[in-house]
């Protein structure tokens, strides 16, 4: 579904990813691991055009998505629940999940979408009138994810969903990845809780200083020694 | 940190610059100078608070306040300028306390402090029109000739002693601007400017901070308008008050260059020089293309060097320094959650 | 080395005292600068040099310092608003040059300044506020059947330095006249609302308003007025906007007719008869010039004839005596040939003649045989009314019943 | 207590209704800036010289070319709204990312450009539509057409804001643009083009208000200074943004204005009604209708 | 040193802290812990005077603070991080420490606060040099700025919010042992706020835990990761791993 080949891009001078091959089939749930400022947000900004690589080519299933106007990848399917959340602090929960939901194709199932979100998150729908920026941490989380899913996504790049949740969050998050994934959607997943995101996806790749360092399923990257050593810090 | 070559050339620069009115005699040309260095020091005193975000339209009316309070003890009760100044200066400190405060305990910041001051200027202006019986109104206020003592009345017919006073007060300007620039208070004035709460926990007692530096650059807005006045022996309340006149401060700052201490200067420069020139140039052939290329030249300066000449001058000097990610934490500072 | 006088003329081209007839002042004064340019004047040739004050103080006094130090001028002329003359005077006297006013009529300007140096052959403000009041005065009787004790008078002004002085006049004439002073108030000319002075003006009842003002305020005052259904006997304008009758008519179209304007006469309205048999072909020079530069005007304002007028005396009375006289242009040679100045009514186009305050008096400086006359604007055609001297037809008084103003 | 009972009279029901008709200009002035300044944070400190390019615009088109008043209203909205998107695409785009006074101050040359611009294109002369209304009588109180016209455009303006604002996908992405303008891009937004969609706008709310002041003003280059700041102050009372508070405080003002000049001078009811302003920014900072912190 | 009785903060409609008090002692760590918008953050708000209490009484030190001016809690000895790192980014590292080392100790002298800077700088492990800008930090970076500020201000009590957000495994466990180094050798005493209960539980002496505003349980580690509210609110299936990590502090502590 999405692919990446020798993809390299970085901030003015400044190069953060290197030469990244990376894939994504359909229905798959992939995890992407490293230590901070290894480039993982770069990566997942790299994927939904908020910033275009200096090299290489992305496709989402088929689509060359370099070639896309940013605001014209959302309609490809691609949603991206960005780092620290960016909800919009001064719109209502409600206006929020609206802007979600803001493309053509999106605008007339808006109702039905609506209701998904808040059947996945009842929280949000207690808290529709509250102002986004006013809401806890792991109630802008779900605001933020409920947000992207309104455009009816196939891929969702999640970066880092459970940092600064409560324990019970973070495994409603996690929990919620499943169940985002039974719903058939294909989930590209960017997080520091190594142990756990091994549980929820089917493969992950292990990227350190812009470039991938390992990749395997999750089970083999348990029990690799790269992860181990890189990462882990054991 | 001033480097000892640095205190060379500053040296250098102020001597040929005192020399300046006895080798160069020009009348016309030493009263643009004398303008452009009473403007400039205003332009200074509006730029000690205004590099902090503290963006005021609102200094007219402190320049108005000087030059009135001081022209009309004077005139009235012949109080000689040497402590009507002060008196002046105190009066437009006190106002700027007045509003000042709640604006800073309320956390009035951004457009809203730029509009509370915009209504203080237009206040000052309407106060003195409608009370033309004291104030001569919009036809404008002379002080009287001095009978007596000209220094009594800090009233001199050269221009040469008037340059020379206009340099010492626009030294005394970049001075202030300097120790300012190297206070601790500088920290905290660029702290609360980007962010308030954490400026607070860090203990900076926020609003005292911002008094602090508004009342100085009041005061220092409100000595420009006595030696304008003095100078000028003349002061209409379109002079001093109302947008236009504030307007054209943040403007010399922010073209010349807001957070350099000669940037406001080096903006009196080219704006008076831009707008002689141009009227000049123009005269009455094309009425009013002054104005217009004038405008147009602004908006250019601004657009294409935003950190103002001099800024971006040094700028350019200085070795680059690494890519800022400023763009990326604005977007990130207006997410921040409600913690 | 050949002899020559230049001349440095400010009035404001731009801004909104350009629109309030400033510009039109420095239309007359070019059309006579240019006149005399041609022959120049006892041998010297005549250089203009013109500035554009932008109807502002500051520039004003920036354009005056410009001309004398650094063009070298060797007097000053022109200037329309009284914010500039005040302070541009106290500088050309404190650098001793020599300034020849021919507008900026507030009395403030020279009101005991003891200039020496500085002329004006214009009435002053307040002598413009005591004309109309005068006039009503002498007719308060005859047109309006009341004592001047029973005659309600409003005064109403702009609250710049015009409307301040003109103002003051109106109260010390309405004072001299006995007359019952209902409202008197300023307002900012640039004020986007005057409905609640009109509302004042509906409770106080006036039968005569006094008003001063510039284009923008008068339209704006008179359109509320109606609106708001103002009644009154009669409306005194006092030059500025008044002056300026295409704009009255364009902005209140019918009832721009019996409004009273008082004004240096229109040079072209000026009793020829009793004038100098060597202006009328001056008038109609000025007046076919003007129609080059701005064809097709239906009344010419008055402050075409003010700028050319004032000019004309100081070229064709001033400038040869000091010349032939006191031996040049300097400026002790101009301001001992202007204080020679003796010209009788009639000898100038505005009918009034010349003689200036001496040295000592509280105007000095100030013309004192100048005086406005009264018109009113009938049918597009503006006829003087007053004083009686010149007076060109019965004024009409009250507003005649059925106009949308009049209280009969 | 005559004296003061001699206050309550029609002139002050008069003077009311005057105030909210005159509220009624202000408001309609205020709404397409609440929309610019409040909505999507962007200065435009020279709207109310928009507003008198708009009045020009009027007044050739019906003078010069003698059209009528109904057909060069739309192209006189058509125009500024033009004028608003180049504006935006000439001035303000460049400097989305420089600080905020930046954009203010190239506003404020534009501003002076306006000015001179208008000065040398149209000269320095007032002019007048010449148009005159009827007036509405009501016994002995009389009140404007005109001003009425601008209450009614002022509120169906406000109100069709309001829903396309909050009802609307494009009116809530307005909204957002200011508070993360880098994330627009993932909900499928193209920025440039709502920047563009909202200055067209707020250009062709600057235009309906020219259509309807140049009934009641003359037109000059210098006609924006009588509005401009006082509109600023109005948006800023409301709430920056707010529209339904933004069209309350220009009634608030309107009625300071007109009572306050109706006890007083004019002039003191301007003082009044800045003083005002003040004083409610220290009462409620966040303007008029906003919950107290 | 701290005694915080019937603390209530409501915004509009809304109760974000209702009634809660508690004490901390000198020399403890008290972990609070809690969901999402349980009201961790806000009671830091008002322990720091960043919010004002709609009421209730704070003592520190025997001194009533609720409600004060954020600088004069500070200056009286509270230091705080924020949740989300918020930097000076105009100014230098140094700068940003230096000025909290200025301000927060109530002005003394340049020298002094520049001492402070240092100290805290190296005490978090930051570089010490006065030109390096804050633009080169990553998270973990900020993080230990946040900390560093808070530290320059000399504080008896430390109020320390989510310290370990976004941080790797390697560095949670630096960050810890660095609360634990703050507390055992400046003897400052803290209170945390976290969600990473692995680590929490393995520094703090006694732990307190909100639930939509309210206190719901508050004692020892062990107690408290044994609390079947706690568990049923918070912790879910985290529980073992807490309880775990607890008995292994207690161990620790008693061995
Ligand atoms: N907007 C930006 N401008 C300049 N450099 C940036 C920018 N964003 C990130 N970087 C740099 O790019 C590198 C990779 O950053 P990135 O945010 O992708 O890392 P990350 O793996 O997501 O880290 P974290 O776990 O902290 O989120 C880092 O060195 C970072 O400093
Ligand atoms: N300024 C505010 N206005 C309205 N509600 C607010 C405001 N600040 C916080 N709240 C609400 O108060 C509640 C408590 O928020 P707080 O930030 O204290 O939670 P927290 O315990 O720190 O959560 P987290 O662990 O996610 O950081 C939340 O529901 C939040 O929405
Ligand atoms: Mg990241
Ligand atoms: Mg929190």
């Amino acid at each position: 579904m999405l692919e990446l080949r020798s993809v390299s891009a970085g901030y003015g001078t400044f190069q953060a990813l290197f030469d990244v091959n990376l894939d994504v089939k359909a229905g798959e749930a992939v995890g992407v691991i490293g230590p901070n400022g290894a480039g993982k947000t770069t990566l997942m900004r790299v994927i939904s055009g908020l910033i275009r690589p200096t090299r290489g080519s992305i496709r989402m299933e088929g689509v060359d998505v370099v070639a896309t106007p940013p605001h014209k990848i959302v309609s490809l399917g691609i949603a991206h629940v960005p780092e620290n959340r960016r909800l919009f602090p001064q719109l209502t929960v409600d206006d929020n999940l609206k802007m979600g939901a803001f493309m053509k194709e999106a605008r007339g199932h808006y109702a039905e979408r609506l209701d998904v979100v808040f059947d996945l998150f009842p929280r949000l729908k207690e808290r529709r009138h509250q102002m986004a920026g006013t809401m806890s941490g792991g109630e802008q989380q779900m605001c933020a994810i409920g947000r992207a899913l309104m455009s009816n996504p196939k891929l969702l790049l999640l970066d880092e969903p459970s940092a600064g949740l409560a324990p019970v969050v973070v495994q409603q998050v996690f929990e919620l990845v499943k169940r985002i994934r039974a719903r058939g959607l294909t989930v590209l997943i960017v997080e520091q809780n190594v142990q756990q995101v091994l549980k929820v996806v089917d493969r992950a790749y292990l990227i350190e200083a812009g470039a991938i360092r390992a990749s395997g399923t999750s089970a083999e990257m348990l029990a690799s020694d790269t992860v181990k050593e890189a990462y882990l810090g054991v | 940190m001033m480097g000892q070559g640095r205190l060379v050339a500053w040296a250098i620069g102020l001597a040929a610059l005192i020399a300046l009115p006895f080798v160069y005699r020009d009348p016309y040309h030493l009263h643009i100078l004398v303008l452009i260095l009473i403007w400039s020091f205003a332009y200074t005193s509006w730029s000690i608070m205004g590099r902090f975000g503290l963006v005021s339209l609102g200094h007219g009316g402190f320049m108005g306040i000087g030059a009135y309070v001081m022209a009309l003890l004077w005139n009235h009760l012949g109080v000689s300028p040497w402590i009507g100044i002060p008196v002046g200066m105190a009066a437009a400190g006190v106002l700027a306390l007045i509003v000042g405060y709640p604006c800073f305990r309320f956390r009035i910041t951004g457009h809203y402090f730029v509009l509370v001051t915009l209504a203080l200027s237009g206040i000052v202006l309407q106060v003195i029109t409608a009370t033309r019986d004291y104030t001569g109104g919009s036809l404008g206020y002379t002080p009287n000739r001095a009978s007596g003592n000209k220094l009594l009345a800090l009233q001199f017919d050269d221009k040469t002693t008037w340059y020379l006073i206009a340099l010492g007060v626009w030294l005394a300007g970049i001075v202030v601007w300097h120790l300012i620039d190297r206070s601790m208070s500088r920290y905290a004035l660029e702290a609360i400017s980007e962010d308030e709460d954490a400026a607070a926990a860090a203990g900076v007692n926020v609003t005292a901070e911002k008094l602090k530096i508004t009342l100085i650059s009041a005061l220092m807005t409100a000595l420009a308008g006595s030696i304008y006045v003095q100078y000028q022996m003349f002061i209409t309340p379109d002079t001093v008050s109302g947008i236009a006149v504030s307007l054209q401060m943040v403007f010399a700052a922010i073209v010349g260059g807001l957070f350099v201490s000669l940037g406001p200067t080096v903006g009196a420069v080219i704006t008076i020089l831009l707008a002689e020139t141009l009227r000049i140039g123009f005269g009455t052939k094309a009425v009013g293309w002054d104005n217009l290329v004038y405008g147009v030249l602004l908006v250019l300066f601004i657009i294409f060097l935003p950190k103002g000449i001099l800024g971006s001058v040094l700028d350019r000097l200085k070795p680059q320094r690494k890519v800022s990610r400023a763009h990326e934490q604005e977007a990130i500072q207006i997410a921040r959650p409600g913690t | 080395q050949e002899k020559k006088i230049k001349i440095g003329v400010v009035f404001d081209l731009t801004g909104p005292l350009a629109g309030g007839g400033s510009e039109l002042g420095y239309i007359g004064a070019k059309i006579i600068l240019d006149h005399f340019a041609k022959t120049g004047v006892e041998g010297y040739k005549i250089e203009a040099v013109y500035a554009d004050a932008q109807s502002k103080p500051d520039i004003a006094i920036n354009e005056s310092v410009r001309l004398l130090e650094q063009e070298k001028v060797d007097m000053v002329l022109g200037f329309f608003s009284s914010a500039q003359c005040v302070p541009v005077a106290a500088r050309v006297e404190q650098l001793k040059k020599f300034m020849w006013m021919t507008t900026c009529i507030s009395s403030a300007v020279f009101n005991d300044k003891g200039y020496k140096y500085v002329f004006r052959p214009q009435a002053s403000g307040d002598q413009f506020g005591m004309m109309t009041m005068d006039f009503i005065a002498q007719n308060a009787k005859a047109k309006f059947d009341k004592e001047p004790k029973d005659l309600r008078v409003a005064i109403i002004h702009e609250d710049g330095a015009y409307g301040v002085d003109v103002s003051r006049g109106n109260e010390a004439g309405a004072k001299k006249a006995g007359f019952n002073v209902v409202m008197k108030e300023g307002y900012s000319a640039t004020a986007p609302d005057l409905s609640a002075l009109v509302t004042k003006l509906k409770r106080a009842k006036p039968d005569v308003i006094f008003h001063t003002g510039y284009n923008p305020d008068i339209t704006l005052l008179l359109r509320q007025a109606r609106e708001q259904g103002l009644k009154f006997g009669a409306l005194m304008g006092h030059g500025a906007g008044y002056g300026v009758y295409e704009k009255l008519k364009e902005g209140m179209g019918a009832d721009a007719t019996y409004i009273f304007n008082t004004d240096p006469i229109s040079i072209w309205l000026a009793n020829q008869k009793t004038m100098d048999p060597k202006l009328p072909p001056v008038i109609k020079m000025v007046g076919e010039e003007f129609d080059k530069i701005r064809p097709g005007v239906a009344i010419r304002s008055a402050h075409v004839g003010i700028g050319a007028s004032n000019t004309y005396v100081f070229m064709s009375d001033v400038l040869p005596r000091a010349i032939k006289k006191y031996g040049g242009v300097d400026p002790d040679a101009l301001r001992k040939a202007a204080l020679d100045t003796d010209i009788p009514e009639g000898g100038t186009m505005l009918g009034f003649g010349v003689k200036f305050y001496g040295e000592g008096t509280p105007m000095a400086g100030q013309n004192e045989r100048s005086f406005p006359v009264v018109i009113q604007y009938i049918d597009d055609k503006s006829s003087v009314v007053w004083p009686k001297s010149q007076s060109q037809r019965e004024a009409v008084l009250p507003l005649p019943k059925g106009t949308t103003y009049s209280n009969q | 207590m005559q004296a003061f009972l001699g206050i309550f009279d029609i002139y002050l029901l008069e003077a009311v209704i005057n105030g909210i008709l005159l509220g009624g200009v202000l408001a309609l002035l205020a709404l397409g800036l609440n929309l610019i300044f409040g909505v999507i944070d962007v200065t435009w400190i020279c709207y109310a010289e928009l507003v008198m390019i708009g009045m020009y615009a009027m007044y050739f088109i019906v003078q010069y070319y003698g059209l009528s008043y109904f057909i060069a209203a739309p192209f006189t909205i058509l125009l500024v709204a033009i004028l608003g998107a180049a504006l935006h695409y000439l001035v303000i785009a460049p400097l989305l990312t420089a600080p905020p006074i930046n954009q203010l101050l190239a506003t404020g040359g534009v501003l002076f450009v306006l000015q001179s611009f208008a000065t040398v294109a149209f000269g320095i002369d007032f002019r007048n539509l010449g148009i005159r209304l009827p007036v509405l009588a009501f016994g002995d109180m009389n009140f404007s057409y005109a001003r009425l016209l601008s209450f009614l455009a002022a509120l169906v303006g406000m109100i069709a804001v309001y829903l396309f604002m909050t009802r609307t996908f494009t009116g809530t992405a307005i909204r957002a643009i200011s508070q993360d303008r880098q994330i627009m891009a993932l909900m499928g937004v193209d920025t440039k083009r709502m920047y563009l969609i909202t200055s067209a706008l707020g250009g062709a709310l600057a235009g309906l208000a020219a259509c309807l002041l140049v009934l009641q003003y003359d037109v000059h280059p210098f006609v924006g200074l009588s509005f401009g700041p006082i509109t600023f102050l109005i948006c800023v009372l409301g709430g920056l943004g707010n529209f339904i508070g933004g069209f309350i405080a220009a009634f608030l003002f309107a009625e300071i204005i007109s009572l306050g000049g109706l006890v007083s001078d004019l002039e003191w009811g301007y003082v009044l009604a800045f003083a005002f302003f003040i004083v409610m920014m220290f009462i409620r900072p966040a303007g008029l209708l906003a919950r107290r912190r | 040193m701290l005694e915080v009785s019937g603390l209530v903060k409501r915004f509009g409609g809304f109760t974000a802290v209702n009634n809660v008090s508690f004490r901390v002692d000198q020399g403890e760590i008290l972990g609070l812990i809690g969901p999402n918008g349980s009201g961790k953050s806000t009671i830091f708000n008002m322990l720091s005077g960043t919010l004002a209490p709609t009421s209730g009484s704070i003592l520190f030190g025997g001194a009533e603070i609720a409600g004060l001016a954020p600088h004069r809690i500070i200056n009286s000895g509270i230091g705080r991080t924020f949740q989300i790192p918020r930097p000076f980014r105009r100014l230098t590292i140094f700068e940003n420490v230096a000025l909290a080392g200025f301000y927060g100790q109530g002005r003394h002298s340049r020298a002094r606060a520049e001492e402070a800077a240092e100290r805290s700088l190296a005490m978090v492990g930051l570089p010490t040099d006065r030109h390096a800008s804050v633009d080169g930090l990553g998270a973990a970076g900020l993080k230990k700025l946040e900390l560093a500020k808070a530290l320059a201000t000399a504080p008896k009590l430390l109020l320390a919010d989510e310290s370990l957000g976004g941080l790797d495994e390697t560095e949670m466990d630096q960050a810890a042992d660095m609360l634990r180094n703050i507390r055992d050798e400046l003897g400052i005493t803290i209170i945390w706020v976290e969600h990473i209960m692995g680590v929490l539980m393995r520094v703090v002496d006694r732990v307190m835990v909100l639930d939509h505003g309210e206190k719901i349980s508050e004692g020892l580690p062990s107690a408290v990761a044994g609390d079947p509210r706690v568990i049923e609110v918070y912790l879910g299936t985290d529980a073992e791993t807490t309880q775990a990590a607890a008995a292994e502090a207690r161990r620790r502590s008693g061995g």
